[in-house]
């Protein structure tokens, strides 16, 4: 089990700064949230560790290994693997060959077949329309092929950023349980959501970020009854 | 009958040669999603490497012609593909990030680049090439019917290089990279994908196809000359377009129709056949209004 | 001050002969390139330009007719001005309907070809004053254009690239294997002639006889002034951001009441007006067009033109028709090897100014304008 | 039958939509009184976004009508439908991203600009005139959004976050002050307060353009409590059940299907 | 010494680029030839400009070239339309030209302009010689192929008159673009007509395909080309196929002339990189009587255009120069060629000639 440890991490784009000297750690096993309102700079987290946007100052490890500023496809090698914001599908690809790319750095066929049956399963209207075109889904469709896709690698870690927009209550239930579910199967978990109550319902630890800094963190019981949190989420 | 044999082999023969170049294209339509005009001269390219590679051979001693074809070949898109793959590397990733559009203007200006470099540096690169015949030359008569095996080599190995390209696309982990990249660079890099790697790759393959091209054309027709790719270029595109970009067949069926309308256009029409290229490019632009995204349209995959 | 420089600096270039002085006024303006774009002092000029428009815009035509009157008894470098000019104009079309509508044209030489055709068989076959048949040569090439307006139309992006590309190819082709038109041998195309002034007669002015291309001079610079007020005034306006609507996103354009069809159309025809027009004052001062001079090559070059500048960037694209038409004709002295260093040198500008020399931006609808606060 | 029968705005009988194999939508009916606001719920993938999208034009439906303030307007073009007065937004963002947040709210202003080539190009002055009327009325509605993107007009949309670019989305569609307002997911990806704030705007420019009416898909159970009056539910393009939120939480078909029953 | 201006223009880049620069080599080697010449009067600077073969670009580079007032005079263009383009500028400046490779007759019997003069001589009368001569031959039928430039298209006008008119039939004619590279569904179908003769009327990388291909699909008619192929490349491009090739040319073959022999010598000793081809030594011809006049007259423009008026039986390597009142060489002779053993040879010379080998189907 791997952790993801960040410090003194500053980044921006082009000459707007975004993060300033963040500091997080995701232990290792764990689901460990991040709540921050619009443009906050979440997703900025994730590309920073995914090495899409270089951090220009500060260190990112997985365990030990020092990741910064590596290759993405060298950080994903590390069995790391992301739902990414705004669910990025491949449009012109079938669901089932979005699915497959999922799982690019698994080479074994049986493994990857007996995934996908696992994401069929969770997601019944998936396997209804393995061949459609992803572009073609309708956008909770499109969630559920994403969320399903950052599954198929296995991997040890998953970043996951904003899953369940756009999906119907049903499906958000059933996407925090599924979330909860990988973690109890030793899979540590980095979660940034809007949906705060349930989120917290199901995360160990958590921060929040405005404006590019941390403002609060603590156990999932500590923040929801921190009055920040409870001011900006709950009204 | 033996005429119209002769004009079926004829169009056969041609229209895998345009497939072949129109395969290209829509290779690079996936990758890059913008016209590489350099294609044809990239294919230029490979015929005058593989033309090297010939009188090398030749310098070296070595005469079997089996051998000399298959060096010609292998060193001609190996080496072609090693210059695409470095032109990708410095032209086209770091303009990755402007409007695609401006790679067009790019492979323009390197398709001159690569004709003029031929034509100036080339010993005697602005007059043509006599490209050896290595394949054998039997044939059978059948009245007015030449059937030559030389041709039937290249229509078959050329349509073999077609249906593997196109296996090599659709039906491997590479293939899919490949067009995981050409949808969305970042989030194919989520996944794990060597970006840089795939886009080298890609450029690789293209070239090399192109170069292969460009030797089935020297074998075919025997000479070369640095203003080959130009047509050739324009014709493939063209084929690939109008054929659908939506998989390899499209440029397959464009290639075919194109060498039908030439052929046609030669020898049946009512006028001259100097009209020809009039008639071809005219049906071209029919074809367009009556299917605007090609005979075989691609599966659409936009919604609202 | 900066128009004052350019102005020195596009006749320093024309009259430049020998290869130390181009290369050394070539690597001046790399240089101003270079430091203006790290400095930001393009970003500065640029809305320098867009504040003061007017006054700028006075300026750069004032000169421009400077310029002119430098070279008024030079031919050569007149011709070359006015060919600039006329390219421009040309490119200028295009980019109304490939900057602006987003519809590749790769068939601007043959509507150029159109124009100059236009004008070759009305000068010398009719008795029409001429400065009609300049406007008829855009006509021309708006009409002849309707014959693709059915495909261009309903295709996109490739596929509607390839309906102009064939349509290049076809229409020099049929140029050379038709001999009404004269054939591959071409057609000799009679001179301009504006109430009895003949414009390929030099004018006598103070006593010195100026050089005949003056008087092209002077209407091509009209005609580009006139395309270039157009250009920016249609950007400017309702047409304008239509066009920009349809290129960016057609479907959401239409669930707004936007006319797909009805803006391609427009954006087409008056592309293809400029770009006719262009190339009927072009064929009158050239007198001979044959087919040669509209193959697709020369379609390629126009295009580059308008990406070279920046693609919907007026102000790009008549830096950059200076720039393609000019340049290789200064390398001359090198020869053979021209288009080989003129295709590198464009290379190496796209590497650094990824977007083209002069970027679009965003669009201000009255120049100077300020919101009351 | 030309005249409304009831105060009905708009009437939707019987739209059947299929995608090959696919049945997005199946004999959907539903009406839209004037000056209400319904949410159009139903588990992902049940045609919500199909059904917009057969009534704004964007495709013909494969059966069934849909009546517009009286008027038949199945299968008119997506400019006629604009021009009927009917707006929409787009469930994934489709603003032109380099055009400023003005260029883009005039877009939806088409069909009140004067189009005409020669007004446009030679009448700058009464161009003028109009252009500064149509920045004040861009600026007013954006305001009632974001004080702060009011005074950012003529920055490029592509430089501004998501929830920003939802807000012009709405404006964009607004400007033109349509009788019926279709938003898909307004909400998608902005917190809590974020979204209770958008309803609010959208609430206070309804009350603003006399007899908007609006249909809003929405995920978030209490968005539609808030601020519908009735609720339609599909699910596999069926109408499965109707009425006020209150009706509708409690039927156990759509707990069962969409809400997901504790 | 003084210093007088001249100029060259040709296409040196793109599609004919070959001629253009074995052309310009010819004429920058004549300048150098006489430069070094210690009687000579004037020292010579010789220009060289592209017209890339585009009449666009040809008047671009005539106004540079005739608007500087400093050069007296210019050996200008192969191609015809670029050179029937660029007459009108030449007159109106008054400077006086020579045209070294453009074949269309014309340029200088379609005007009046003094200045005008034209060294090699026009496809008619090419034409006229190559039509007797396969007549001569025996043969009956053709088909003939052209390309659709102005050369081609001329060649096969002239041609076809002179060939009716002897009572030769032409059974199909087919007419191909400058950059094709398939002519098999064309030549199917001649070899259905079945012709005695090819005639081919283009340049050699047309040529080359066209006779590679004749072989490929068995036709066995006699191959008759143009000047256009009277080049080494087209024997190095065809190889074997190229033996028994007939094809004509303008002027007398320069390895006949004593003065050939030197030009071909010299040039070989300059070491281009490129071959001076079927018009290098045209424009070494020109360019020299350019200079002769310059001599004679001194630089003036008007002297040298009078001087050039009245040339008669002026040497070169190319035979005697005459310009009639058009300023055409009258005394075209037309060489005719057989390729043998890899080499263009003169008929006379040839083995043909003298019985030992036969052309195709006599
Ligand atoms: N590609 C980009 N270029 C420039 N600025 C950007 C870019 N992407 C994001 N930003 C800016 O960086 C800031 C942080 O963005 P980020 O996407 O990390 O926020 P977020 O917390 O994930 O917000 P959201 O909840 O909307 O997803 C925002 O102000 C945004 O405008
Ligand atoms: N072009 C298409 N081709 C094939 N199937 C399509 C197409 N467009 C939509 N569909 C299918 O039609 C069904 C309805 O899609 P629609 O977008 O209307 O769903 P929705 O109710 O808006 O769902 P969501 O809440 O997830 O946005 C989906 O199952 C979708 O996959
Ligand atoms: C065919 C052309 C390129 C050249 C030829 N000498 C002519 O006179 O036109
Ligand atoms: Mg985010
Ligand atoms: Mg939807």
């Amino acid at each position: 089990m791997t952790g993801i440890t960040i410090e003194n991490l500053s980044t921006g784009y082009d000459k707007a700064d975004v993060l300033l000297d963040l500091s997080l750690t995701v232990k290792p096993g764990t689901i460990t949230c991040l709540l921050g309102s619009n443009g906050a700079g979440k997703t900025t987290v994730i590309r920073s560790i995914l090495g899409l946007t270089p951090p220009r100052r500060g260190t990112i490890r997985l365990g030990d290994t020092d990741i910064t500023g590596m290759a993405t496809h060298k950080v994903i090698a590390q069995g790391l693997a992301c739902i990414p914001e705004g669910r990025r599908m491949f449009p012109k690809l079938t669901v089932e060959e979005n699915l497959r790319l999922g799982a690019y750095q698994v080479s074994d066929e049986a493994l990857i077949r007996a995934r996908m049956e696992t994401v069929f399963e969770t997601f019944p209207r998936l396997a209804e329309r393995r061949d459609q075109l992803a572009g073609t889904m309708s956008g909770g469709e499109q969630a559920m092929v994403s969320i399903g896709r950052g599954l198929m690698s296995g991997p040890k870690i998953l970043l996951i950023d904003e899953p369940s927009l756009g999906l119907s209550p049903l499906y958000v239930k059933e996407n925090f349980k599924i979330i909860d579910g990988i973690r109890d199967q030793g899979v540590t978990v980095f979660l940034v959501e809007q949906n705060v109550r349930q989120t917290l319902g199901i995360a160990d630890y958590g921060y929040v970020l405005s404006g590019g800094r941390l403002i609060a963190e603590g156990t999932a019981e500590a923040l929801k009854a921190s009055p920040e949190v409870h001011a900006a989420y709950f009204g | 009958m033996g005429l119209l044999g002769q004009y079926l082999a004829n169009g056969i023969i041609l229209g895998t040669m345009y497939a072949l170049v129109a395969v290209g294209f829509t290779l690079f339509f996936g990758v890059l999603d913008v016209i590489k005009f350099s294609h044809g001269d990239v294919l230029m390219l490979g015929a005058f490497t593989g033309f090297t590679a010939f009188l090398g051979l030749e310098f070296v001693g070595v005469t079997d012609p089996w051998v000399q074809v298959l060096v010609v070949t292998l060193v001609a898109v190996a080496g072609t593909a090693f210059i695409g793959a470095v032109i990708a590397r410095y032209l086209v990733l770091p303009l990755k990030a402007a409007p695609p559009l401006n790679i067009l203007l790019i492979t323009l200006m390197l398709g001159t680049a690569i004709r003029e470099a031929v034509r100036l540096f080339y010993p005697n690169g602005s007059n043509p090439k006599p490209f050896p015949a290595l394949l054998p030359d039997a044939s059978t008569d059948l009245g007015n019917f030449t059937l030559r095996a030389d041709s039937v080599i290249l229509v078959a190995v050329g349509l073999a290089v077609i249906v593997g390209l196109h296996l090599l696309i659709n039906r491997t982990r590479l293939g899919l990279a490949i067009r995981a990249v050409a949808q969305d660079e970042e989030t194919a890099r989520i996944m794990g994908i060597n970006y840089t790697m795939i886009v080298l790759v890609t450029f690789a393959i293209g070239s090399g196809a192109a170069a292969f091209a460009g030797i089935m054309n020297g074998l075919y027709y025997n000479e070369i000359n640095f203003g080959m790719g130009l047509l050739l270029g324009l014709i493939g595109f063209s084929a690939a377009i109008v054929g659908g970009l939506g998989n390899l067949y499209g440029a397959i069926l464009g290639g075919f129709l194109f060498a039908a309308l030439q052929t046609i256009g030669a020898v049946a029409l009512p006028f001259a056949s100097a009209y020809k290229d009039v008639f071809a490019f005219g049906v071209v632009i029919a074809v367009m209004a009556w299917k605007p995204t090609g005979l075989i349209a691609e599966r659409t995959s936009d919604r609202v | 001050m900066v128009v004052v420089l350019a102005s020195a600096y596009a006749w320093l270039f024309l009259h430049a002969e020998s290869q130390v002085v181009v290369l050394v006024l070539l690597a001046v303006a790399a240089l101003a390139a270079v430091v203006g774009g790290r400095t930001g002092a393009d970003r500065v000029l640029a809305t320098a330009m867009s504040q003061h428009s007017r006054a700028m815009n006075g300026a750069i035509v004032a000169g421009l007719l400077a310029v002119i009157a430098l070279f008024a008894t030079d031919h050569f470098p007149l011709l070359m001005l006015t060919t600039v000019l006329l390219y421009m104009t040309a490119a200028l079309g295009l980019n109304i309907q490939f900057g602006y509508a987003g519809m590749v044209n790769f068939a601007g030489a043959a509507f150029f070809g159109i124009g100059a055709y236009t004008a070759a068989v009305m000068t010398t076959q009719t008795g029409l004053p001429p400065l009609l048949i300049l406007i008829l040569g855009g006509v021309m090439a708006a009409l002849i254009g309707f014959v693709l307006v059915i495909p261009v139309v309903r295709t996109r992006g490739h596929y509607a690239a390839v309906v102009t590309i064939a349509f290049s190819v076809l229409f020099k082709t049929f140029l050379e294997v038709n001999d009404i038109l004269g054939g591959p041998q071409g057609l000799m195309v009679d001179s301009m002639k504006i109430l009895g002034w003949d414009f390929n007669a030099s004018p006598v002015l103070f006593g010195v006889e100026m050089s005949f291309y003056l008087n092209y001079a002077l209407l091509g610079a009209a005609l580009a002034v006139l395309a270039f007020v157009f250009t920016r005034r249609l950007e400017r306006s309702w047409v304008g951001l239509t066009l920009d609507a349809v290129r960016l996103d057609d479907t959401a354009s239409a669930c707004f009441g936007i006319g797909i069809t009805r803006a391609k159309v427009l954006a087409f025809t008056l592309g293809n007006v400029m770009v006719g027009m262009a190339g009927a004052l072009y064929g009158m001062m050239i007198s001979f067009i044959a087919p040669t001079s509209f193959t697709f090559s020369d379609s390629l070059l126009l295009v580059a033109i308008v990406l070279l500048g920046g693609m919907g960037s007026p102000w790009g694209t008549a830096l950059a028709a200076f720039i393609v038409i000019v340049l290789p004709e200064k390398l001359q002295i090198i020869q053979e090897y021209r288009f080989l260093l003129f295709s590198v040198l464009v290379i190496a500008m796209l590497l650094f100014r990824p977007d083209g020399l002069l970027p679009r931006t965003v669009r201000a609808y009255i120049p100077g304008w300020r919101a009351k606060p | 039958m030309t005249r409304p029968t009831t105060d009905a705005v708009l009437e939707i009988d019987a739209l059947s939509k299929t995608f090959g194999g696919v049945t997005a939508l199946d004999a959907f009916t539903m009406s839209v009184r004037r000056g209400d606001i319904v949410g159009l719920l139903g588990p992902n993938g049940s045609g919500k976004t199909t059904s917009f999208n057969a009534v704004t034009g964007i495709f013909p439906p494969s059966g069934g009508t849909v009546r517009f303030d009286g008027a038949d307007i199945t299968g008119l073009s997506p400019q006629k439908v604009y021009a009927a007065g009917i707006a929409r937004t787009f469930q994934r963002s489709r603003l032109c991203l380099p055009l400023s947040i003005f260029d883009n709210i005039m877009i939806g202003n088409h069909g009140r600009l004067t189009k005409g080539l020669w007004f446009n190009l030679m009448r700058r002055r009464a161009f003028r005139r109009e252009f500064e009327q149509g920045y004040e009325d861009a600026r007013a509605l954006v305001r009632t959004f974001s004080t702060a993107l009011a005074d950012r007009l003529f920055e490029p949309v592509g430089a501004l976050p998501m929830i920003e670019r939802r807000r012009i989305e709405i404006c964009r569609a607004l400007i033109s002050r349509p009788r019926l307002l279709l938003l898909d997911e307004p909400s998608a990806g902005m917190t809590h307060d974020e979204t209770t704030q958008l309803m609010d705007d959208i609430l206070d420019v309804r009350g603003r353009i006399e007899g908007l009416s609006i249909i809003i898909i929405e995920h978030e159970m209490g968005v539609i409590e808030r601020i519908t009056d009735q609720c339609v539910v599909l699910n596999y393009g069926r109408k499965i059940c109707e009425g006020p939120y209150a009706h509708i939480a409690a039927d156990p078909e759509v707990q069962r299907a969409y809400l997901g029953a504790e | 010494k003084d210093t007088v201006k001249i100029a060259f223009i040709g296409p040196l880049t793109g599609g004919v680029s070959a001629q253009g620069l074995g052309g310009r080599n010819s004429a920058v080697l004549a300048v150098a030839l006489r430069n070094q010449d210690e009687d000579a009067a004037y020292t010579y600077d010789l220009v060289s400009l592209d017209d890339e073969c585009k009449p666009n670009v040809g008047v671009q580079v005539a106004t540079k070239t005739a608007a500087d007032r400093h050069v007296i005079g210019a050996i200008t263009h192969y191609c015809s339309a670029v050179a029937m383009g660029a007459v009108d500028i030449y007159h109106k400046f008054g400077l006086p030209v020579i045209v070294w490779g453009a074949v269309l007759p014309d340029i200088t019997y379609g005007n009046d302009y003094a200045e005008v003069h034209r060294v090699n001589g026009t496809m008619i009368n090419q034409n006229e010689v190559a039509a007797q001569f396969m007549l001569d031959h025996g043969y009956k039928t053709w088909a003939v192929i052209h390309d659709t430039t102005d050369y081609g298209k001329g060649h096969n006008k002239y041609f076809s008159e002179f060939l009716t008119k002897g009572g030769g039939e032409i059974l199909g004619t087919f007419g191909v673009t400058a950059d094709q590279r398939d002519f098999t569904a064309e030549l199917t179908k001649i070899k259905d007509l079945d012709p005695d003769v090819i005639y081919f009327g283009g340049l050699t990388p047309l040529g080359v395909r066209i006779r590679q291909q004749m072989d490929k699909l068995g036709i066995d008619a006699q191959f008759q080309g143009t000047s256009g192929i009277v080049s080494e490349s087209f024997v190095e491009g065809v190889g074997d196929l190229a033996e028994g090739t007939v094809a004509f040319r303008e002027g007398a073959p320069a390895e006949k002339l004593p003065g050939g022999q030197f030009f071909l010598s010299e040039y070989e000793t300059a070491g281009y990189d490129e071959p001076a081809e079927a018009y290098g030594p045209f424009a070494f011809a020109a360019t020299n009587l350019l200079m002769d006049a310059i001599e004679a007259v001194g630089p003036d423009r008007k002297a040298v255009t009078e001087y050039l008026a009245d040339i008669e039986n002026h040497e070169s390597i190319t035979g005697p120069i005459s310009f009639d009142d058009h300023g055409q060489n009258t005394v075209a002779v037309i060489t005719k060629y057989v390729v043998q053993d890899g080499t263009w040879t003169v008929w006379e010379d040839s083995a043909y000639a003298s019985g030992d080998r036969a052309l195709a189907r006599p």
